[in-house]
């Protein structure tokens, strides 16, 4: 299955691969500007998961923003499969942080939006919704609300309303902030399930360290304001993923290794005077080690 | 592992401990039969699925709920039992899941707000302890800051100093560090090894995250899910004060796979259980 | 705020002791002779002259009018107010040339309005539907306004992303994010309008349930003043509970399960 | 500072608002003046207004060079302030112990919502009857009015605090006046300001009808002299005033509440 699901997609168009090249984005204020992404340059690979991993304020959401389209970049372009993104579009599809579900309609409606306003037919409709609800195992709940649903049925509820598009890359945006660890930990194996059998492009944006390298085949880490890609880490833990691995040696390797790209990073946000700068503080004293301080 | 404790305060008895909820008749039995030791300066980590009771326990332990059967001692005297229930006391502090620093209140307020309502400091004198506090911590500069105006990771901290000022005999942390990124987290994790070689109160402490569990605790208390019972108690034998590079050890790594091992198979049968409730 | 439903507790006992108490207090301060409270009338002339008033066809004529003048004026108030709401929060432009307006007019108590509405509508009647409109419009504009800015931008992005052009997003999303907003605005517009109602019934009114209590008023008929107190408060009470109602039905994902 | 005028006259939407309220002006003139359709005929238009408000010779005999205008807003103001503040104490007071204490809410509260469905205006004709003298019952209709918003939403505010707080404050050692005072009290402060300014709206409006049905003096009084004395531009210079002053008032209590809530300006701030 790990072998081969790349090689397989490598011929099609089915799904898609993305090129971010030399991005930069600058928003003007008044008199002053401040560059927030500075020439990026990374590829999401084809049938692969990529994650991404920064500091809070280096521009995640940013460069997400741009990738679905909703801004575009000051300069540098972005490549669906050779093709210039310019507008938001259906083939590149983003899960929310938090909930993005409108709150307003059922499970079923909210699965079909994206059919129903691009024009299918019903019966096809019909028929794709009800085979996506119980490949995430909400068929029960089609009639519910979200309000109605526990925190992981209505991410699952969400993967299944990008699902249902067949778009060519799924960008996901800290989709399982929120959950406790404990169902966070299940969300990620019946996501990382879900990956693996269908092999699609994903690019998955999160804070979370564990999750990132479960998760992912290659991790990208971006550097505080302005936004660079500092480093690309290759995970090379075995597929199909099982959560036995975070025990794993090698697990704790790339682990500490991230960690440490990490820190410098959150040392630069506490010289800016981030919000978050007095965890640095901290953050940097612990890198000492801790036994002096408890004498 | 050694337990710093010498003046033997705040051990914990917990014995077959069960609570039972009726609201509107509805019988929901959220723990039963709940028995452990908790001994005087130990730090204990309890891990769980959602809503299997950790909170419940924590809530007769500091005197906020009752319980249904069994008992709950504290340095051998009877605290909880459904005849008895001790009212909450400076001896037993709590730290919530949200955070519970008051709004209206600056950092100092907050922290001197204890001292000052049981007027065991004059004034200045509780600010003085406050500021040095703060200092020790490196957050002498934050001191007038109002709680919204910092991050969630320094909350946090400045809640447990609140707690810690009035050295209670045992602290219990309910889920604190929930949300914070891996990095914060961290930050905590060190902040909490410190500031217990000092304090030397018992800890106990309900998390989510099991790297946080076995990196901080003596012992991990793993409970099942609702009516919660013990699982499985793992006592983590790793030196302390306990230190990052620790992580890669062998040792580490065996006791991660227990404790993971055994609350997956918890969570999983909690998840599907929620599913089946609201279907 | 959640309470448990359990009927019997020691709240409902407490509620209805404390509305027994009430009664006895008012008795009392007659029985007592309390300066100026004396006047009052006996609780038990109140319930004589209400039985006698459900009675009579004229006091149902009365909540007929008072009735028939609310749900005009309310539903006219919503039927250009809430359009009027939506087109203010989508269009910065729009927003630009009609909000100052808006709120220089907003803050001239609606009842301030009476002389010139009587003045320049040709009936009572008319001046009167008028000016409940008037109680009810600007409130619901508000809140239509903030409704539509609180709807979150990633629901508008997800929408966008899934292939959803402007009608789709317009009906789809910002129509059914504002409708909490714009019942929270008739829920307050409503209590509004009855004031408006009142006063604007004491003042210019025939027929009505304002207008019945100040004809008690000027008859010095106190249990009948306290009656038409009564009923309007019920009335009022009763409407809000239609709105409620209502509101249930268009948001059934509001309902509590 | 002079940049800060020029990028602020830069703005468009200071220009639309100008445009704005020029047409709104223009039309009613229109309207009024030059067509004179046939209901508004009746209507003065813009220009007589200002120039009642601002004549020094006024037909009305009041104007902003009169005193009579000045007297008229005094009264008003002075019936609003005194009942506002009244029930403004006793709300707020009321309504935290309510939220305080289960056994005082539970008798209380029934009492309070049989009331509180009765607009306040309701209470005019009683009012007039039992009290003494027309002054004591206008205040007491606009002390109505204040009152029940000051005391549900100084109710709600106490409901709105985290329970934790509670609790943190128990385990930290606190009696129950300690609680009160430093949890209650500023916990529920947020909403009382959103009561004291909904309070305020409903006080102008009752003002304005416990004036004009029964009152001697004070605005809504002129208004409806003026419309009795066809003195129709004063009429709608006093709505005007009407509209400015409560404006103000409602401005004033936002500041207050900034004040007294340090710690929320600085959230939104931070």
């Amino acid at each position: 299955m790990a072998g081969n699901r790349g090689d397989s997609a490598m011929g099609s168009d089915r799904f898609g691969e993305v090129r971010i090249e030399n991005v930069t984005k600058t928003y003007k204020k008044k008199d002053s500007s401040s560059t927030v992404l500075q020439d990026c340059t990374f590829r999401i690979e084809r049938g692969r998961l990529t994650a991404l991993m920064g500091p809070s304020g280096c521009g995640k959401t940013v460069l997400i923003n741009l990738i679905a389209g909703y801004e575009i970049p000051t300069t540098g372009q972005i490549f669906l499969n050779d093709v210039p993104v310019t507008k938001p579009d259906p083939e590149r599809l983003v899960v929310f942080q938090e909930s993005a579900l409108f709150s307003w309609m059922t499970v079923y409606s909210n699965v079909i939006f994206g059919c129903r306003v691009q024009g299918m037919p019903r019966k096809e409709m019909k028929d794709r919704a009800e085979h996506i609800l119980r490949t995430v195992g909400l068929y029960e709940f089609r009639d519910k609300y979200p309000s109605q649903l526990s925190g992981g049925m209505q991410r699952r509820a969400e993967l299944a309303r990008a699902l249902i598009n067949d778009p060519k890359i799924m960008i996901l945006d800290e989709p399982f902030r929120g959950l406790d660890a404990l169902t966070r930990q299940l969300m990620q194996e019946f996501y990382v399930e879900l990956f693996e059998d269908g092999g699609r492009t994903n690019f998955f944006v999160t804070h979370e360290i564990d999750e990132a390298i479960f998760l992912a085949d290659r991790l990208v880490i971006m550097t505080f304001q302005p936004g660079k890609i500092k480093a690309e880490i290759e995970v090379d833990l075995p597929r199909p993923r099982k959560f036995g691995m975070l025990a794993s040696h090698r697990f704790m390797e790339i682990r500490e290794y991230a960690i440490e790209l990490l820190y410098e990073e959150a040392a630069k946000a506490f010289a800016a005077g981030s919000k978050s700068a007095y965890d640095l503080v901290g953050a940097i004293v612990a890198q000492k080690g801790m036994s002096q301080k408890c004498e | 592992m050694a337990i710093n404790n010498q003046n033997g305060y705040g051990a914990i008895s917990i014995r077959k401990v069960g609570k039972i909820y009726d609201p509107e008749g509805v019988h929901v039995e959220a723990m039963r039969d709940c028995s452990f030791e908790i001994a005087a300066g130990e730090f204990a980590v309890i891990v769980g699925p959602s809503g299997c009771g950790k909170t419940t326990l924590l809530n007769a332990i500091a005197g906020f709920d009752t319980i249904t059967s069994g008992e709950i001692y504290l340095d051998e005297e009877l605290i909880s039992s459904p005849r008895k229930q001790i009212k909450p006391d400076v001896d037993r502090m709590v730290v919530f899941q949200n955070g519970a620093l008051f709004p209206w209140k600056t950092v100092v307020e907050n922290i001197t707000y204890g001292p000052l309502v049981q007027r065991k400091m004059k004034k200045p004198e509780a600010m003085d302890a406050a500021r040095d506090m703060l200092s020790k911590v490196g957050l002498n500069e934050i001191e007038d800051k109002y709680p919204e105006e910092l991050s969630s990771g320094v909350q946090r901290r400045v809640e447990i100093l609140r707690a810690l000022i009035n050295k209670p005999k045992v602290v219990m942390l309910d889920e604190p560090f929930r949300g914070l990124d891996a990095i914060a987290k961290t930050v905590m994790h060190e902040f909490l090894v410190q500031i217990f070689c000092t304090a030397s109160n018992t800890m106990f402490f309900i998390t989510h995250d099991l790297d946080e569990a076995i990196f901080l605790g003596h012992k991990v208390v793993i409970m099942t899910t609702r009516p919660a019972q013990v699982k499985k108690i793992v006592t983590v034998n790793l030196p302390w004060p306990r230190e990052h590079h620790l992580k890669g050890s062998e040792t580490y790594l065996d006791l991660k796979r227990e404790v993971l091992e055994a609350v997956h198979e918890e969570a999983k049968k909690a998840f599907e259980a929620g599913e089946r409730e609201m279907a | 705020m959640r309470r448990v439903k359990k009927y019997f507790t020691a709240s409902t006992w407490r509620g209805f002791l404390s509305l027994m108490v009430f009664v006895a207090l008012w008795q009392l301060v007659i029985f007592l002779k309390v300066p100026y409270l004396e006047r009052l009338p006996y609780p038990a002339d109140v319930a004589t002259e209400g039985a006698k008033a459900v009675q009579s066809s004229g006091y149902w004529y009365n909540w007929k009018v008072s009735m028939i003048r609310i749900f005009t004026g309310f539903a006219v108030a919503q039927i250009i107010g809430i359009p009027l709401g939506l087109a203010i929060g989508l269009s910065r432009v729009f927003r630009g040339f009609t909000f100052p307006i808006f709120e220089m007019l907003r803050p001239i108590p609606p009842i301030a309005w009476i002389p010139l509405a009587i003045l320049f509508w040709p009936t009572r009647e008319l001046s009167i539907y008028f000016l409940v409109f008037l109680g009810s419009f600007f409130i619901i504009v508000i809140n239509v306004i903030q409704g539509v800015g609180n709807i979150p931008v990633s629901l508008k992005w997800a929408a966008t992303s899934l292939g959803a052009r402007r009608k789709d997003i317009f009906w789809r999303i910002l129509v059914p994010g504002s409708l909490p907003s714009i019942v929270v605005g008739m829920t307050v517009g409503m209590g509004v309008t009855w004031e408006v109602l009142i006063a604007a019934e004491m003042i210019a009114g025939k027929g009505g349930l304002g207008r019945a209590t100040w004809e008690a008023y000027t008859n010095s008929a106190f249990p009948s003043i306290i009656v038409g107190m009564l009923s309007i408060g019920l009335a009022g009470y009763l409407c809000s509970a239609l709105i409620r109602k209502i509101s249930d039905m268009f948001m059934p994902w509001k309902r509590k399960f | 500072m002079i940049d800060r005028i020029r990028t602020g006259l830069a703005n468009p939407q200071l220009h639309r608002a100008v445009v704005g309220i020029l047409l709104f002006l223009g039309l009613w003139y229109l309207l009024t003046a030059v067509l004179q359709l046939p209901r508004f005929k009746l209507i003065p238009d813009p220009l007589q207004v200002i120039k009642e408000w601002f004549s020094l010779e006024p037909l009305s005999g009041r104007s902003l060079f009169t005193k009579t205008y000045y007297v008229d807003i005094a009264y008003s103001i002075a019936r609003t302030l005194t009942a506002f503040g009244l029930a403004t104490f006793m709300g707020v007071t009321l309504g935290l112990f309510m939220g305080w204490s289960r056994i005082f809410y539970d008798f209380s509260f029934p009492v309070l919502e049989i009331l509180r469905p009765m607009p306040p205006l309701s209470w005019i004709p009683l009012a007039v009857l039992i009290l003494p003298g027309v002054e004591v019952a206008v205040i007491t209709v606009i002390f109505i009015a204040a009152f029940f918003a000051t005391v549900l939403n100084t109710l709600l505010g106490v409901f709105s605090i985290d329970r934790n707080y509670f609790l943190a404050a128990k385990c930290l050692g606190s009696r129950p006046k300690d609680i009160f005072f430093n949890i209650v009290v500023p916990g529920s402060l947020p909403f009382v300001f959103t009561g004291l300014q909904i309070g305020m709206g409903i006080a102008w409006m009752s003002l304005v009808a416990g004036e004009i049905i029964v009152g001697q003096r004070g605005l809504g009084y002129a208004i409806y002299e003026g419309y009795s004395l066809y003195q129709y531009a004063q009429v709608i210079c006093y709505m005007f005033t009407l509209g400015i002053l409560g404006y103000a008032s409602s401005a004033a209590i936002r500041a207050v509440g900034r004040k007294l809530m340090a710690w929320e300006a600085r959230k939104r701030g931070a």
